[in-house]
């Protein structure tokens, strides 16, 4: 303390103000970018995880006539209260339970779907007969791996090219075998 | 800086023995409850991500349910379709990994009947929470 | 001191031993093993043991603490303090 | 005298600088931020949890984010940074030597802490800080797992870098008078814990280059749909991270072994009886890692051995609490708060030790294993004994730090609130496992135990947060306007024994006087 009468602590109000602002404007910046991204962090599927769902780069299905027909149809999640059953639009025992679709080979489907439950959900339209696999086409809205939380929807279309029985479904693994599924009839 | 310890092994000669106590009880106990009976009966349990798939002996299979009957044995063989689940009944103390490409054995004997719970205790992902099924035990 | 370390080992041997033997014994034939019972009950017996041990640590914490505080009216200096060997 | 400066240092002189006690501090800064930042994702979940449905987090895709990033965020950018402070701090001191034996390294290690904080906080994985595989490598979404799993490698890294230098410091920089068995318990509590990390650490972070191939398809170790063996994967994590544990839990005991004798106006009761104990626990750290697995599927003898290899680890936790009790025994205690916080951090400690116990007892797995339970059980040594031990350590420096005095009053307020809120938050935890809810759930049925129990919790964790409010605020208006402290003898005991002192860092003006 040769020059210096006063003592200067290691800390003072400015240096501590300094601090404060150096900390809570980087804390800030990162909030910012984390919050503005929203859910990029978690946008993918790793590759480990597409190999295993069977996820694909397959060619899109060949191309069909199509009639001109458009079918538009609104199905929305929904769960009973011990979320032991699930269904579309309506549970089971109650009208308007997984409607049956009837279409022809052509036809424009166009899927309108809300997620009206409290859980998550995905969905897709395929020709097996259980399991979620094998989905067909451009008739997914969001995937297991990125399901509608509640409250979020989207729109999907389905053009079936070859007749036979279809079947609509939640993507999300389990939920079809808890009664989210339904038929489309394509003659 | 002298001075006496004798306090310390005493202590730490009581802490040794009940070491050895909780550890010889608990080897006891494990060693009762670990083998099944012979004529458990085998019930193929199958986690996914989100529910629980279960097979009897005789090829009945349901999903979200298990009805046992009471006073018999069962012998759980659990395994997965995707990531480690846990099998858990806790009314039963039944608790045990499902882990995929492993079959792991737990048995039990209900011996109440009524409706129980069975969950899944190890995180498998977003509706972990809600991975729930029901064991129905029917009376005699 | 080691003497005395090693009787209480052999001691708590000593308790072992027929503790194990009468357990295996007990095993009852034709009826299940209950499980829930059998786990529940090692649960309670350890829980005793904890919470006597516990009992005794905690105690002897909370009387040291209200003993030894520097505001109780029996507390002097330490000889260490006397010395000014801190 | 140290804190004084003739001339105030710019701040980005002090951040970049070498020397340990800058780096000390900047450890210190950092993982208070971080049990903020932390902390607030723990109430955000308590608020969750608060009752069954909806509260605050609106899917549970946020709360699994939220609660990785929390596990992830106390142990590795909380407890081990703030050991690490104090270590830098007083480990050269102790050893008298003029800084740590490597001090760009020092800094190096510390400055890759703030990079892998980002990479954990922006991506904020979904797969718990277990990360345990095939969830982490199928189903975990990209990007933000392989952010974790980078961020992880960097603080991994981080650690080792950081034990080699407390290791060479304390064996081949220690004055040459001083032979090992008189260094200080504290600096032996590092040498300890460091020498654990090198042993431990790099398992971990082969683990880790493991799961980050498989997740891209490259390898399948741990995959079982392409031969792999997720088991493997929890032997390896757990062979780190059983460790681990004694590797944050020793440097907190130092940090007593520091207090308790000041604040008792009365020596160790045994120097060497703590050494032996910190030596052994090293050892038998290593005897306990599949303790964490008795629910995978282990046969009765793997689970025979583990189970004795962790009870062997209790005597030595044993002495030290006796050591702890008996240097109190005939002292004249002072309860200041650093003093407060260590004998609750022992009570604590205790009574997560005796749940340790019962833990490992075979057949009450069945009970415990994934449940509240195991929550409670490792929440109080994290948050009980461990972070008691730190904050009770960070009131002690406070003066050495900034040459001021912090509240007294306000800083026993926050003791007795985060006492008693860790009591009614852990101890109901234990119980709300007895009634087996699974850890790591976003919602809860309404069954009636549940409910209530998890009320108490929350309510319990608000009380904790009070505490912390108080604690920050003491920090930063003490530090900014607070009493100039009596450096010799900040807290009134008489005697010069408060060795910090006498540190000089010749980065301050006129050479550091």
């Amino acid at each position: 303390m040769s020059e210096h009468d006063e003592t200067i602590y290691r800390t003072s109000t400015g240096r501590v103000g300094k601090m404060m602002a150096i900390l809570c404007g980087t804390v800030i910046v990162g909030a910012i970018i984390f919050f503005a991204l929203g859910d990029y962090w978690i946008s993918e599927l790793s590759p480990a995880g597409q190999a295993f769902a069977g996820i694909t780069d397959e060619p899109a299905a060949p191309a069909v006539a199509q009639t001109g027909a458009d079918i538009p149809i609104t199905l929305d999640f929904i769960e009973s209260k011990d979320f032991r059953t699930l269904a579309f639009n309506a549970l089971p025992g109650e009208l308007g339970n997984n409607p049956t679709i009837n279409a022809k080979v052509g036809d424009r489907i166009i899927f309108n779907i809300l997620n009206a439950g409290k859980s998550f959900h995905a969905f897709g339209v395929t020709l097996n007969d259980e399991g979620f696999g094998g989905i067909l086409g451009s008739s997914a809205v969001a995937s297991p791996n990125s399901p509608l939380k509640p409250g979020e929807g989207g729109t999907s279309e389905f053009i079936p090219g070859e007749p036979g029985t279809y079947y609509y479904i939640c993507t999300v693994p389990g939920h079809r075998e808890m009664g989210m599924v339904g038929t489309i009839i394509v003659e | 800086m002298a001075h006496s310890n004798w306090a310390e092994w005493i202590y730490l000669g009581v802490v040794t023995s009940l070491l050895v106590y909780v550890g010889a009880e608990a080897w006891n106990i494990e060693r009762i409850i670990d083998h099944a009976p012979e004529d458990a009966e085998i019930i193929k349990v199958t986690a996914q991500q989100w529910l629980w798939s279960f097979e009897h002996e005789d090829g009945t299979k349901e999903v979200g349910e298990l009805h046992l009957k009471k006073d018999h044995a069962y012998k759980f063989e659990l395994t997965s379709k995707d990531v480690i689940h846990n099998f858990n009944i806790p009314e039963y103390t039944v608790l045990l990994d499902a882990v995929p490409g492993r079959i792991n054995t737990v048995w039990f004997s209900p011996n109440e009947a009524g409706e129980f719970d069975i969950q899944c205790r190890e995180y498998c992902g977003l509706i972990h929470y809600n991975m729930r099924a029901k064991l129905f035990v029917d009376g005699a | 001191m080691s003497k005395i370390f090693h009787l209480s080992i052999i001691v708590a041997t000593l308790c072992i031993i027929p503790t194990i033997s009468l357990v295996f014994a007990a095993e009852t034939a034709g009826e299940y093993i209950d499980r829930k019972a059998e786990i529940w009950n090692l649960f309670f017996r350890m829980m005793t043991v904890a919470f006597v041990v516990g009992g005794v640590i905690a105690g002897t914490m909370v009387w040291q603490v209200w003993r030894f505080r520097e505001s109780n009216p029996k507390s002097k200096p330490t000889p260490y303090e006397e010395k000014g060997e801190l | 005298m140290v804190l004084t400066l003739a001339k105030a240092r710019p701040v980005w002189q002090i951040m970049f600088s070498t020397h340990h006690t800058d780096v000390g501090l900047m450890y210190l800064i950092f993982s208070l931020l971080a049990m903020f930042i932390g902390g607030a994702m723990a109430i955000a979940l308590r608020i969750e949890l608060f009752a069954p449905g909806v509260q605050l987090i609106e899917d549970s895709m946020s709360y699994n984010r939220l609660f990785t990033a929390h596990g992830t965020t106390m142990i590795f950018l909380f407890l081990l940074p703030s050991a690490a402070a104090v270590g830098n701090y007083l480990v050269p001191i102790m050893v008298r030597y003029k800084d740590m034996a490597y001090p760009k390294l020092n800094a190096i290690a510390f400055w890759m802490i703030p990079p892998a904080a980002v990479l954990v906080w922006l991506g904020m994985a979904d797969f718990g800080w277990y990360a345990n595989p095939p969830y982490s490598v199928i189903s975990a979404p990209a990007p933000a797992a392989e952010m974790w799993i980078f961020g992880l490698k960097m603080l991994g890294v981080s650690s080792i870098l950081g034990s080699i230098n407390f290791v060479v410091t304390i064996l081949k920089c220690k004055h040459p008078d001083m032979s090992l068995g008189k260094v200080p318990l504290l600096a032996w509590s590092f040498l300890s814990s460091s020498i654990i990390v090198l042993a431990a650490m790099p398992t971990f972070a082969a683990a880790l280059l493991m799961l980050l191939t498989d997740r891209l398809g490259a390898s399948g170790f741990f995959n079982p749909a392409v031969g792999g063996d997720p088991i493997a994967y929890s032997h390896l994590f757990w062979f780190t991270f059983h460790p681990e544990v004694y590797v944050l839990v020793i440097p907190a005991i130092g940090m007593m072994y520091e207090i308790i004798p000041r604040f008792s106006r009365r020596p160790i009761f045994s120097h060497s009886s703590g050494v032996a104990a910190f030596v052994i626990l090293s050892i038998v750290a290593f005897a306990s890692w599949a303790h964490h697995m008795f629910a995978t599927g282990m046969s009765f003898t793997e689970k025979t051995v583990f189970m004795v290899g962790t009870l062997a680890a209790v005597p030595a936790s044993a002495m030290h609490v006796f050591n702890f009790l008996a240097t109190m025994w005939n002292g004249r205690i002072k309860f200041a708060t650093p003093m407060m916080w260590a004998v609750g951090g022992i009570a604590l400690f205790f009574a997560a030790g005796a749940g340790g116990v019962v833990n490992t007892a075979m057949p009450l797995d069945f009970i415990t294993h994934d449940s509240y339970w195991v929550v409670g059980h490792f929440h109080l040594f994290v948050f009980g004994t461990i972070a008691f031990g730190t904050i009770g350590f960070v009131y002690y420096l406070f003066p050495y730090i900034t040459g001021r005095m912090y509240n007294e009053k306000w800083g026993v307020v926050h003791f007795i609130l985060a006492f008693v809120g860790a009591c009614i938050t852990f101890f109901t935890q234990h119980i709300l496992g007895l009634f087996g809810m699974p850890r790591r759930i976003y919602d809860y049925p309404e069954i009636p135990e549940w409910v209530s129990m998890n009320a108490l919790i929350s309510v319990g964790a608000m009380i904790i947060l009070v505490g912390m409010v108080i604690f920050l605020a003491n920090l930063i208006y003490s530090s900014a306007k607070g009493k100039p402290a009596n450096l010799e003898d900040p807290f009134g005991l008489g005697g010069k024994y408060y060795y910090p002192y006498a540190q000089r860092n010749p980065h301050h003006g006129d050479g550091g006087y």
